[in-house]
């Protein structure tokens, strides 16, 4: 698919609010058809689309790993089996029943790709970037990590290897990275301040603590 | 299928473009379209792999160069119609005309919240034992179904180590096309990139997909002769 | 390079549409680019290898949608402007404005019948002798070049048989970067369909390519430790 | 590439001769330009299109298909090295310097594809149909040849092996099919006229004595 949004849908700015694009007459289209025939309540679309725009996000994942890092035990528990460990924090739920956390170490970095389709852990990190699910990502992540990762301007250490996870099944993976320096004084919560979601999905790191600052 | 979703390896893209303070959905009509394929997904006329199955079933060309929400508006007009739930017609004249088909669940707005946050697991008990153990080498085996499938091309054929076996989970090959949901083994087997890719190759990656037990083969000797 | 033009084995396209009386051409300016593309085919600024690899490098999903011609129109275009031939103005503003670059060789009305008559040959000596003999089984090998290459995808990994060898030949992976015609020895290698495709393919058929010495590898046990 | 001409050019009929499609514009605009500046003759332009579009085409190759079936001699050398057989017909040059023949047989059966571009033998064929260019018969000649044999009307006995043959180099394949039965009588020109152009591509059988009759 397209990364840029080229053939099928206007950008904003290119329909005044006053005149719908075709891809709005299509989808309203589809939706009133399928309303009036009584197959989607459309108390259930605007709830739906209320959780995925505004419930779910990184954040959750940021939660997590905050916790991970000032909790060994549960450090523990994450890596060894995630889905309940993260139900220990509420977090949860479509898109995220099969859990797989993999931390990075200094010999190790770990990068997420779905190269099928777009498989990413919604409860955890939010619907996926449009980065991640076009051809570029997909493409290239699998054959060329290094380069991939040096467009989102992180150059690793060449004797740190890199493992790709590639999405293919209904597991979903998330990047425990490695806890910053300078951090020691940081509380929970101030830790969960660094973390991105890039650097859960392994193409960026965590903010350091000046950054934050 | 060897469609146009299969990207793994592919060159010629170009590079990974960000978005700045990219918005959740990049216009109104992709809040519907993600709605209506979640809701249209609960009523239990097709399934997720399904849905995956009809995406990836647009020209690869249309699929190349259509957004991502295209794809899935796309692939859910052809569902609709396909299943008998909207004619050809009520969609060209956008009016309801033909009676409605009976489907097995409307998804109602008050059960959002608790079937979302409880989620839809697809592991599934398998009766017999594993195939594969932890270490095993294993040949991604060489299968190009028509249909849909979750072993990317660029494994096919190569060898790679059981990292992890995961327990049985539903079968995407066969719940694709309705005939079952046949739980396999599910294992996560780790392919060495200068192995996939060859000599040329950047040095010092591995790449681990999640792959059903008869995606794999266990290792014998080519046929040489 | 791993493009949209690396076609074989892919599924999704439809069928086949043979066209009742095709002309041969569909529009005058097919015939044009065609004519042009000949053209400065023969000026010496690139080659038949770069012209093809200028083709496959247009996006996948625009290679895929683009007619015959139009690939042929775009690559020509970014040819004359990568050599400094033409300018984007000039382009652009459809004028002659800057300076003519100096090019190898002009083709004349009056030389087209005797050179395209006569043909360009691609043999060349080959100093070594060939690596591999009839009837030898060999492996065609897991290369995934970034740039042009002449070995398709749905081959690497797949062991055949040399069914024939035709001397020596200009090697498309270095002509096709003006890096030299490096010729090497070129072999056809047959490879069983079921091999290539599983135990599901058709059954009865063998595909052959051919694959230059670079592209094979004489087989050794792959390593499975 | 699309076999149907969709994005870029536009048929006969949806503009009038009075107004230019834009692809006629845009490729007037390079021609004009590479004229000016003096890179192509326009009178090579004029030698190479009506080269291609009125003196190479399946014609030849039919020739050669029928002096094959008529001189055994003829036959064999064309089976041992094709291009210089070729030549001795007048048959050769641009696209079929290194012409390899492949023989029908009742074991078996050759098909010709190129599935990385369009390779074909233009001094025997002629410039290949959009078809034999185009994504669906590049995609499954390779991997579904009894399947795209069906869409052309031909079904071969499953005893029948295929051999497909991808023209990845600068070899350049023709099919010499079988002579049809109940031609004895006929002589080398009535052959001729009975060799298609799909029956040397192996998409075809060459017609029998009734149908041309």
């Amino acid at each position: 698919m397209a990364h840029h949004h080229d053939h099928d849908d206007h950008p904003h700015g290119t329909h005044p609010a006053s005149e719908l694009s075709p891809m709005e007459l299509r989808v309203r289209a589809l939706e009133s058809i399928l309303v009036e025939k009584g197959y989607v309540d459309p108390a259930a679309l605007d709830a739906l689309i209320e959780t995925y725009e505004t419930r779910v996000g990184p954040h959750n994942g940021a939660r997590v790993v905050a916790r991970a890092w000032v909790d060994p035990g549960f450090r523990a528990r994450l890596l060894a089996d995630a889905t309940p460990a993260m139900h220990e924090l509420g977090v949860g739920g479509r898109g995220g029943e099969h859990m797989v956390v993999v931390a990075n170490t200094p010999e190790e970095h770990n990068l997420v790709v779905c190269t099928l389709c777009s498989c990413y852990p919604w409860p955890v990190l939010g619907l996926p970037p449009v980065w991640y699910k076009s051809p570029p990502y997909r493409s290239r992540a699998v054959i060329a990590p290094r380069a991939v990762l040096a467009e989102f301007g992180l150059t690793l250490p060449a004797a740190q290897r890199i493992r790709v996870w590639d999405s293919t099944a209904e597991l979903r993976y998330m990047v425990l990275p490695m806890r910053p320096a300078g951090t020691e004084e940081l509380d929970e919560p101030a830790l969960a301040a660094l973390v991105t979601r890039d650097s859960m999905i392994g193409t960026g790191l965590p903010l350091t603590a000046e950054r934050i600052a | 299928m060897n469609g146009g979703q299969d990207l793994g390896g592919m060159h010629g893209f170009g590079p990974v473009a960000p978005e700045k303070d990219e918005p959740r959905f990049h216009a109104e009509w992709e809040k519907r379209v993600f709605g209506l394929a979640m809701a249209m997904g609960l009523s239990g006329t097709w399934n997720l792999d399904a849905s995956r199955s009809a995406r990836e079933a647009l020209p690869p060309g249309e699929y190349l160069t259509s957004s991502y929400y295209a794809i899935w508006l796309k692939a859910l007009e052809r569902q609709v119609q396909h299943h008998g739930l909207v004619t050809p017609e009520e969609l060209s004249t956008c009016t309801a005309s033909a009676p409605a088909a009976p489907v097995k669940r409307v998804l109602r707005g008050e059960e959002v919240a608790l079937l979302f946050a409880r989620g839809f697991p697809s592991d599934r008990p398998v009766p017999d034992p594993a195939r594969f153990s932890l270490g095993d080498r294993v040949r991604a085996r060489r299968i190009n179904p028509v249909g849909h499938t979750r072993l990317p091309r660029y494994v096919r054929g190569h060898i790679g180590t059981v990292e992890a076996v995961h327990g049985g989970f539903v079968f995407p090959d066969t719940n694709a096309q309705l005939a079952g949901e046949a739980p396999q083994w599910l294992y996560t087997v780790r392919f060495c990139g200068r192995d996939l890719w060859g000599d040329q190759a950047e040095p010092g990656h591995s790449v681990s997909v999640n792959a059903f037990e008869s995606y794999l083969e266990a290792l014998e000797p080519e046929r040489i002769a």
